[in-house]
């Protein structure tokens, strides 16, 4: 029984939380969020130079091979720092997608090696998301069609742009048409993928979700160490310091579901689906109350554009509908709890649910 | 006790009714937070004033029709009912109005009030300093009084902020030291300032929705004449305590408000069923949010009712703050977690009559916050209210 | 528009309040609780002395014939004092099913002098309750039978005791034949019967709720102006100012709920039933959350047996779920506030809807 | 990262189950809180220690297994899974024996800690004061030393209050203040008392429930052998400390405890349904009740597995504290909700394996105050944990 990550992973999680607390201060995003595109060619260059683009390929394709485990360490480094960039949807989803796709399919050859060295912008549309995030600037749309995976490049797609209260975040109505041409996987072999997508996606978000929450409680604590009303530093108060402790309690306890579930994904494990929903739940809520919380202690000023917090408050607000929305991830939640002879209680934390194996075999024959 | 309506309250509520019927604009006006869309906000207040609906509780001798507090929540009830513009002059008709009405010299009330009734003068709020927010008596800016042989007048230097429609507004009330050394809540007095006058810089600060709903405004070396000071000098602190009880208290956000919120919210859940019930939590919160928009309105009526027989208004404003800031933001959350991914989106075209949560989500959130912090309100009930010592 | 009770009313209201602070003192309170039979006759011969037995009871048949505006009063009274008492039942509910049975039946000529003199206890068994309060006592017992009323003796029924962790109250499970001798209404007209001692008794416990909130409130308030720890009372820290300030404006905003549904009783409006359901919910609401914060602000005396707050929390716990649990009434408004066509919205709070007259006039044809 | 027992986890484990699968009693045990109850548990802690799990962390030589804490909680599982009594020596076995262990002397771990494992010495706490309660730095109670022919003794005079199973326990651990004269956490010494010593005066104190969980203890001139003192005389508010660590911390409240309540509710509310789901937002609280069981779980493996690789707790204490009395609160009021007018009933039978739902909400009400009250914890992760300035 051990939590720790591999010291490998811990390493590159310091060091990209390194490089992005230099190269991605809140200035800089605030710039980022003005621009027409709301995406950097520079910051996209670094993060590939830090090898984030490189992360999950396969080394055959010019990756490092890893994978879930250190996502969601770099997925917190995402939230925590609100990078306004599509890379997980293309070194991660997109990249997992592509890299399972069954034997043979050109897509593999073609698209992961761009995406191990940078080059390109994928896109994906999974039918749990109404509306594509990135379309615009995406070299690459992998696309859901009755469980077919569609591969198109955006001059084979329209789009419609959509407005997000989140300015990070570039969302497109996208019409197009499927046809065999289009076609990179069978609609037998896809509902496992988008499945294992929609998994990681999940953690992923939980993950920027958790980041988002601390970094928001981090900016309440600097504000109320400073801020001073009735000739003491509002921090002082108990109202104020209970407020932020109790943030600090749900993030605490949010974490380590956080890591179970990359590990459920790490490991293909049958539940890795549920623990996925309730890290998103664990992590989403913890992501709400700090926002609250931090606007609160923030006062005034937190309502405006110019204080730092609003960038991370509408970030949470917003991600924590994507990929299936608190009530899309709380009814699978109920489902799996509330149904017949499932195992509960003291010692099955950790056990491996029999039946179910049979999907998780299902998705390695897909993927194999 | 007797919860029916007067033949004449029911003959007022139809009069309202039928006149906004025939003047409510049929597209909603564009935020007051724009320069277009406070200019129309000013042309509709001027377009009530012509029907004598801008200020019903006013005597009608400067521009009001004398309406108790009762016909006052029916005139609310048709207007939000009707779905009517928000009052881009909420902080001169609720807010300064009652205090000129109490302070004010003759002169200064057929000056002010039918010019604020009529749209001419569009107030702006000017409490809140850098370093004086929740602590309103550590004000700083200065109003020195100087007396010219071409007329005395307050000669003002400092800073405000958080200034509510100061961008575009005409006018500025609010709590000055006019006492140089004075300190806490003494010295200080309540001046009514022209936004024109030279000298006066105004900053907008720009809000969480992008657009900006209040301002700094910086003041130097800028002259008022004397004759704008409301109430005595160095009485500051009284005359603005009776204006944040208005605030705070019964007028601030009138409860139809939020039955027309809550209203909405349960449409919006009827028309989203299917999904919002895989959390079921969700019927919950609107159902809740619908009982607790009628224990507002209950308890509103109920102090109207209290007042207007004489009675004097109670700690209702403290809990009032609390209790219909913490009901908007559950309804706009609840709101939010039926829209889903829907909800982020600010060009998401409302489904007819369909409120707009994004907007109304994000105002939502400084409700704890202004017009007195929820935190400080709850010291007030602590202390006022249930007699806890004193920190 | 007026919420004010007339002078008669207030007048009535404070002469028992004073009347109860005299006589039932929690160490008044504590006797009785540990007595057999749970009640004191000599509690019982004062109350009715007060005039309380008789207040409902027409006045053609000794009583006062005041109604549910008063009897709203009194409940807060009897909760705020947690009077451990079969008062409610007797005078209120038993007196209004008795006094609106169909002209002719005896029991009314029977019973309701007797009520109002204070010579007699009734126990009221409506098939909300699974138990009947203070079966045991009893002179007469008005049970539900398929909506018909019978009435029975004491000892033409067998008795099961139950121990409610609030020992003021006291429980039975009845055992007993109906038969066309006991039968004292028909089904026709008592359906609409039982629905109006069902809407009493749940205004009834609403205010007692609301009593017992303000009373738990009080508690607390004395508590912490008086317990000192780290050198202050704890009264003057926010932490604890905030969780009573709270409950304040809990109980503010459940009164005004309150007095609306003893008003639509009174007055046989539609909605009485959704008003009493609504009144239940918010005062109760109120009262757990009394209990929650009272408790907490007591700390581990509040835990204890010799502080006087058990007594009222037991009290408020066990009466949030009678007649009617939360899921009871919260069903009930649902039901209503979701329905297809219901008038909600600005302007909407005092309306009569229409369409349910047609159930009040049953109720009144029942009831004539 | 590894998420999977080992082989000896899992022998482990089957050895715990097949051990407790023979040996629990079939009939739930009376109330500790009473005489024969007390009796009942005590043997039951005998009979544990027969089979050496009465003290499973203990090294092998004072009755214990040498378990880590990996163990220790497959062993709690396992216990909570049987539906084992309640552990009436928790305060010595848990809370006592870690700070005997780190400050005992030889003399004393050999004399007490067999005692301890056996169910021969059941301890009962000393801690708070009537006016030294989350103040714990406010204790008055008087050890002064004296020295005698016959032995050196501590003449304990004074009072200690809340003190839990002190009414038939054997021996109370606490502070005392042994410098006369000193102030707050200066001058006090960690004591061992036998409770049979003459001048010791119990009362019991009555609890919610009717029953006498804990008692006042009344010491009167009370002579204590100087051998009893634990650490160095004088830094006792150290040697308590680390006690209140622990308490605070991993070992008060095994997740095990959390989830075997988590799944009698899911339990409850799937044989209840019909009637719990006209409130809906019911079955959100049940499965949020699981989800933070799991959570609780997962943190609790999370911090265990890095402290048996060496690592050390860290602000988990504090947080720890609010997050299972919280929940604890949440599960136990789910319930009564689903039981509705059941729930009062302190004679309803249990349906065969259900939870008695009733006492555990009693008990869940003093979750956020006992072991510092939860607003001391958050006062602490404030501070501690966030750097925010003390008041």
């Amino acid at each position: 029984m051990d939590f720790d990550f591999s010291a490998d992973a811990i390493a590159l999680r310091d060091s990209i939380h390194r490089f992005l607390m230099v190269e991605a201060a809140p200035e800089m995003l605030r710039e980022i969020w003005e621009t027409a595109s709301g995406r950097s060619a520079a910051l996209r260059a670094k993060l590939a130079d830090q090898g984030l683009t490189a992360l999950s390929v396969p080394e055959s394709h010019g990756g490092m091979g890893l994978g879930d485990l250190e996502w969601v360490l770099v997925q917190y480094e995402l939230g925590y720092y609100a990078i306004p960039d599509s890379l997980s949807d293309t070194a991660y989803l997109a990249a997992h997608l592509l890299q399972h796709l069954p034997n043979g399919a050109a897509a593999k050859q073609d698209w992961l090696p761009r995406i191990a060295s940078g080059q390109v912008r994928v896109a994906v549309g999974h039918p749990v998301n109404r509306l594509v995030a990135d379309a615009e600037l995406a070299d690459l749309l992998l696309l859901w069609h009755a469980d077919e995976i569609h591969a198109l490049r955006r001059d084979q797609v329209q789009l419609a742009a959509r407005t997000s209260i989140d300015a990070s975040r570039r969302l497109f109505e996208v019409r197009w048409t499927a046809s065999d041409a289009t076609r990179i996987c069978s609609a037998q072999a896809g509902a496992a993928l988008w499945q294992a997508v929609h998994d990681r996606a999940t953690v992923a978000l939980a993950a920027q979700l958790l980041g988002l929450a601390q970094r928001m409680l981090d900016l309440g604590i600097d504000y109320a160490a400073q801020r001073k009303q009735f000739g003491k530093p509002i921090g002082s108060f108990q109202a104020v310091k209970h407020q932020l402790a109790d943030v600090a309690v749900k993030i605490e306890f949010a974490r380590p579901v956080l890591h179970r579930a990359a590990y459920a994904l790490a490991e293909q494990q049958p539940l890795a689906s549920i623990h996925a929903s309730q890290a998103k739940l664990a992590c989403g809520e913890a992501a709400l109350l700090a926002a609250r919380k931090s606007l609160q202690v923030h006062g005034a000023m937190g309502y405006t554009w110019e204080a730092d917090l609003q960038m991370f408050m509408k970030r949470a607000w917003a991600l924590d509908a994507s990929w299936g929305d608190r009530s899309f991830h709380k009814a699978r939640l109920a489902e799996h709890v509330l149904a017949d002879g499932v195992r509960l209680g003291p010692g099955e934390t950790f056990a491996i649910p029999e039946p179910a194996a049979r999907a998780t075999r299902a998705v390695r024959s897909a993927t194999a | 006790m007797k919860l029916t309506y007067t033949a004449s309250q029911q003959a007022f509520r139809k009069e309202v009714r039928s006149w906004l019927a025939r003047h409510v604009p049929k597209q909603p006006l564009k935020s007051f937070d724009t320069a277009e869309g406070f200019a129309e906000h000013r042309a509709w207040e001027a377009k009530l004033h012509s029907g004598r609906w801008s200020a019903v509780t006013w005597p009608e001798s400067v521009g009001g029709r004398g309406c108790d507090l009762i016909e006052w929540l029916i005139f609310e009830e048709e207007y939000w009912r009707a779905g009517a513009p928000l009052r881009v002059n909420q902080n001169g008709v609720f807010l300064l109005a009652p205090t000129l009405m109490e302070f004010g010299t003759e002169a200064q009330k057929q000056h002010f009030l039918p010019r604020m009734a009529s749209g001419e003068h569009i107030w702006a709020q000017g409490w809140s300093e850098p370093g004086a927010g929740s602590d309103m008596a550590a004000i700083r800016c200065a109003a020195e009084r100087v007396d010219a042989p071409s007329g005395s007048y307050y000669l003002i230097n400092g800073q405000k902020t958080w200034s509510t429609r100061a961008v575009w507004a005409d006018w500025c009330f609010g709590l000055f030291r006019t006492e140089a050394g004075s300190t806490r809540h003494h010295g200080l007095s309540f001046v009514l300032v022209p936004l024109t006058l030279p000298g006066i810089t105004i900053r907008p600060i720009r809000q969480l929705n992008g657009l900006t709903g209040f301002a700094e405004i910086f003041f130097d070396d800028v002259k008022v004449p004397a004759e704008h000071l409301l109430g005595e000098e160095g009485s500051g602190w009284n005359v603005a305590m009776a204006t944040a009880g208005f605030e705070r208290g019964l007028m601030l956000r009138s409860p139809a408000r939020f039955q027309a919120t809550a209203k909405a919210l349960v449409e919006l859940y009827r028309s989203r069923r299917a999904s919002a019930d895989r959390d079921p939590s969700i019927r919950d919160a609107v159902v809740s949010s619908w009982m607790q928009a009628e224990a507002y309105t209950l308890s509103t009526y109920n102090t109207a009712s209290r007042l207007v027989q004489g009675g004097s208004i109670g700690p209702e404003a403290s809990t009032n703050k609390i209790f219909w800031s913490e009901l908007d933001l559950l309804m706009h959350e609840t709101a939010m977690r039926i829209l889903g991914q829907d909800g982020e989106l600010m060009d998401e075209p409302p489904a007819a009559g369909e409120h707009g949560w994004l907007d109304g989500f994000l105002f939502a959130q400084a409700g704890p916050i202004y017009a007195g912090s929820n935190e400080i309100q709850r010291n007030i009930i602590a202390e006022r209210m249930l007699g806890l010592p004193r920190a």
